[in-house]
């Protein structure tokens, strides 16, 4: 069960090497976490994005903190490209297991429910297949001449979001994201950071227990006012536009990622 | 939010997001994903026009987003069936209706990199109409061959498929897509551009009709609908876009916004 | 979209023979409807419960709507075994597809995805798989010498529920019973009472629609204000401990059986 | 809510949910199933002595249930080796460990017929700690073999199995189940019952060591938890078994009760 921790405290699970998954920008990213991360220097992880990410994903492969990426797509959306990772991707120094969204949703779900594979549709004839050699195709033993692909269960050493609030007991508001709850069921520890506290039990009023992930699945919180910053946290604050642009401003070059990095991380500034 | 400037020219954007509320048609249920503000446009002008329906579903909204249970029922729903119009586009995109959204030259050590396949890897398949759009109309993103398919135009018979491409629509004609022949039609040039410059600048063969019109513009009541009721909405998740092409801030007073 | 229509009108699409799918008495069990049903005299359904059922099942089984049968289990929980369920299958009348709760939810969740089917650990060496033949072992092409049971999807023709709310556009809030979602997204058509009516709109609320299925899964709406009566309704009111003591006692004979529906279904007395 | 009557004898439910409770031991997370009265008062009891821990989830409860993803998230739970404890019964059981909770004779039109196998079919390989429980301890309970396998004490070494069970605790004795011999052995005879009258109420063959100590009864502190704090919570979902056991009606005021 989740205690209040500080945030590096919280954080401390997150081992070099670790598979670790986050969740789709919408969803709730944890920025002011992963910020910690990168002033922390982790090193060697296995990200696995559930299923896209932006600027989180940007931010610790330019830092240097990511070995493999699992995912279905990093961008910076209306800003373009994500800058940092389309360098290491044509530098050839980040390693990268294509997937499609709905993909890495299943092989999540199959964790959750403590199934080996599951199979999907679609997929057939892509080149994610000659990429993927984990994703087999076999004939659907319900119908004639039918391949269908397996894909395996992915299941994360540890699981990190951001969500609006969590209670003493360690139950997670996270209303309609529900794969924040599909990522924590499948990982095997859960890092949760919370714009505030709640007072009171969430699970006790049947409204706000709708929308909540319980504790037992939650190993540590850390509050982080406008953790998501400068990404945005649905329902609660848009993306800091002027921000991001000046990101991909500076991070169009190593230089000005570094000097980024030391402006916004290392010195821990924001907005 | 602001009012658009109603007598201004017609913009690009505008031409293309009114094509693709017309190919839409006469539909349950749209939906949009990431990064697709014309897409986005046109949905929305669809669903203006019929009073309601189409539904709508833009991916990165909160407020033209039904869906309750989180990232995945996007493609549940698609995989129900219930999903009857879905945008893609590509970095590559073939004549064979394959694209490409991962990369350039050798996967592993790319001469360009895109973002990544998304959802294309599934969708193109189960949604019945999936409409592909590219603003650049060019040899470099309509080739003979995609580097990467992260989609297939068509699969063998054998394979379970109820969807794929219907046209493909980009800033210099819409094309239709015949799944039989596996191969794009000229449908209509965008006015301005002429046959022969799309053959000059198109990368693939596809069949050409003799008699090709131009495509139509939006009439006023269309553009009035997208300028006044549409665009508004789009400040939501495409701030910037909706800035540039309509004049529109989310962030801004009205009369701020107007002086913009 | 659903429109709120009267209970009759709203149950027309349930045809004779229809695959109808209901959910287990926990999570908002449709009672007012199923009285009406079997007033209307409804013959020859497919009947598959997720996973479970009390007297919903014991009722239309008792009233011979029901050709076939799947479930986990038809109990009364604490007032003992169902009595029209059991009389039937010791009569040998109804014939049964035998399940396990897990089984049933997966099922139901693979038609949710769109999957033809979808593994599940256990099973093997249960005489459910010798009573399943669509149930089917398999190699794990992920693991040597490890077989693992495949089960179909569950597409129902009808879900149909009872829960506390729904708005003019056919949204209903369903709380934690997201089950009910499942069903919903598993079924061709959906139909849901309720116990009132909720003015606004329940999307527009992010805290309520955490816990809402969205209308556009719901294909018809009715109020039916204690529509889940005798049984429980979640977070509402309790099962009426009188009423299904009174049941026991009626339906421990076909002519006592046959006296309830009488006074309690035919008549529509309520209590 | 009542409190109970602190000084009344021993029932045979309490000494039941004792034994259980001592069963559950030193685990994170327990569940009970549908139907199972005595297996809730004994989770909540070893919560109480616990304070706090194991997490109990009563599956018909809305009180002690953290459950927010319906029904399915039980199994899912299992199925991710988040719960530790389990509780199955049946209708028949026999020396293998394997319950029957659906028939007894022809399936199709048998003499007797059970609810149906609930959850069995999956829980009993995945929980770690089945403890399967059965009040009437007779030759028609437990049986040299089962009409119908809802589920298998046991499997083939290759098939994927991480639980089962480790007890079957009856109206008269407990038995611990050895999984490598695949049987029960008896464990302790409760107060009134002798080995003699076991071995012939058992219609399986079970080792039998020759030092079988009595079963002991619950402490005065146990007893009082029992009885004052996990009683009035049974109420909710076991109203008439919380009633008959420990004389607490949750519809009536507590004066009522105590007269009851």
């Amino acid at each position: 069960m989740a205690a209040i921790r500080p945030l590096d405290d919280a954080l401390s699970a997150i081992g070099d090497g670790c598979l670790l998954a986050v969740p789709r920008e919408v969803s709730g990213v944890a920025m002011e976490a992963t910020r910690a991360l990168i002033r922390r220097g982790v090193k060697g992880l296995h990200l696995v994005t559930l299923p896209t990410s932006s600027l989180q994903a940007d931010l610790l492969i330019g830092a240097g903190c990511v070995d493999v990426l699992e995912t279905s797509a990093v961008s910076m959306g209306e800003f373009g490209p994500a800058p940092r990772f389309t360098a290491a991707m044509t530098a050839g120094t980040l390693k990268i297991r294509e997937a499609t969204c709905p993909a890495i949703h299943a092989a999540f779900q199959a964790a959750e429910k403590g199934i080996p594979f599951v199979p999907l549709r679609g997929l057939i004839g892509s080149d994610l297949m000659t990429h993927r050699p984990d994703w087999r195709t076999i004939d659907n033993p319900y119908a004639e001449h039918d391949p269908i692909v397996l894909l395996p269960a992915i299941r994360p050493d540890i699981a990190l979001f951001h969500a609006p609030m969590a209670d003493r007991d360690g139950n997670v508001w996270i209303g309609r994201q529900r794969e924040l709850a599909t990522l924590a069921h499948a990982a095997a520890c859960t890092i949760v950071t919370v714009e505030t506290l709640h007072e009171g039990n969430l699970l006790a009023d049947p409204t706000l227990a709708a929308g909540t992930l319980p504790g037992f699945y939650v190993d540590a919180v850390a509050i982080a006012e406008r953790g998501a910053w400068p990404l945005p946290l649905p329902d609660r604050y848009p993306a800091d536009q002027a921000h991001l642009t000046e990101y991909m401003k500076r991070a169009a070059t190593p230089e000005g990622f570094a000097r980024y990095l030391q402006d916004f991380v290392h010195e821990r500034r924001a907005a | 939010m602001s009012a658009a400037q109603p007598d201004r020219a017609l913009r690009e954007e505008e031409l293309l997001a009114s094509v693709i509320a017309d190919l839409i048609g006469n539909v349950r249920h749209v939906a949009v994903g990431n990064a697709s503000p014309i897409p986005a446009t046109a949905a929305l002008l669809a669903r203006e026009r019929g009073g309601g329906r189409p539904y709508v579903s833009l991916l990165q909204s909160r407020k033209h987003n039904f869906f309750t249970g989180g990232g995945v029922e996007l493609f549940d729903c698609a995989g129900q069936g219930r999903i009857d119009v879905f945008f893609l586009s590509g970095g590559q995109i073939d004549g064979q209706g394959n694209i490409n959204l991962v990369s350039i030259g050798d996967h592993d050590k790319p001469q360009v990199r895109f973002p990544g396949s998304f959802g294309s890897g599934y969708l193109y398949y189960v949604v019945p109409k999936v409409i592909l759009f590219r603003t650049e109309h060019s040899r470099r993103t309509l080739v003979p061959k995609v580097d990467f398919i992260s989609a297939p135009g068509t699969s063998p018979d054998h394979v379970h498929r109820t969807g794929g491409p219907v046209a493909l629509v980009t800033n210099r004609c819409a094309f239709a897509f015949d799944r039989a022949r596996r191969r794009f039609r000229l449908q209509s040039v965008h006015p301005g551009h002429t046959v022969e410059e799309i053959v000059a600048e198109t990368g693939f063969a596809f069949d050409c009709p003799a008699d090709i019109g131009e495509t139509p513009a939006p009439d006023a009541a269309t553009l009035k609908l997208m300028r006044e009721r549409v665009a508004p909405e789009l400040a939501e998740i495409y701030p910037r876009f909706a800035e540039r092409v309509f004049g529109i801030s989310a962030d801004r007073p009205q009369s701020l916004a107007l002086g913009a």
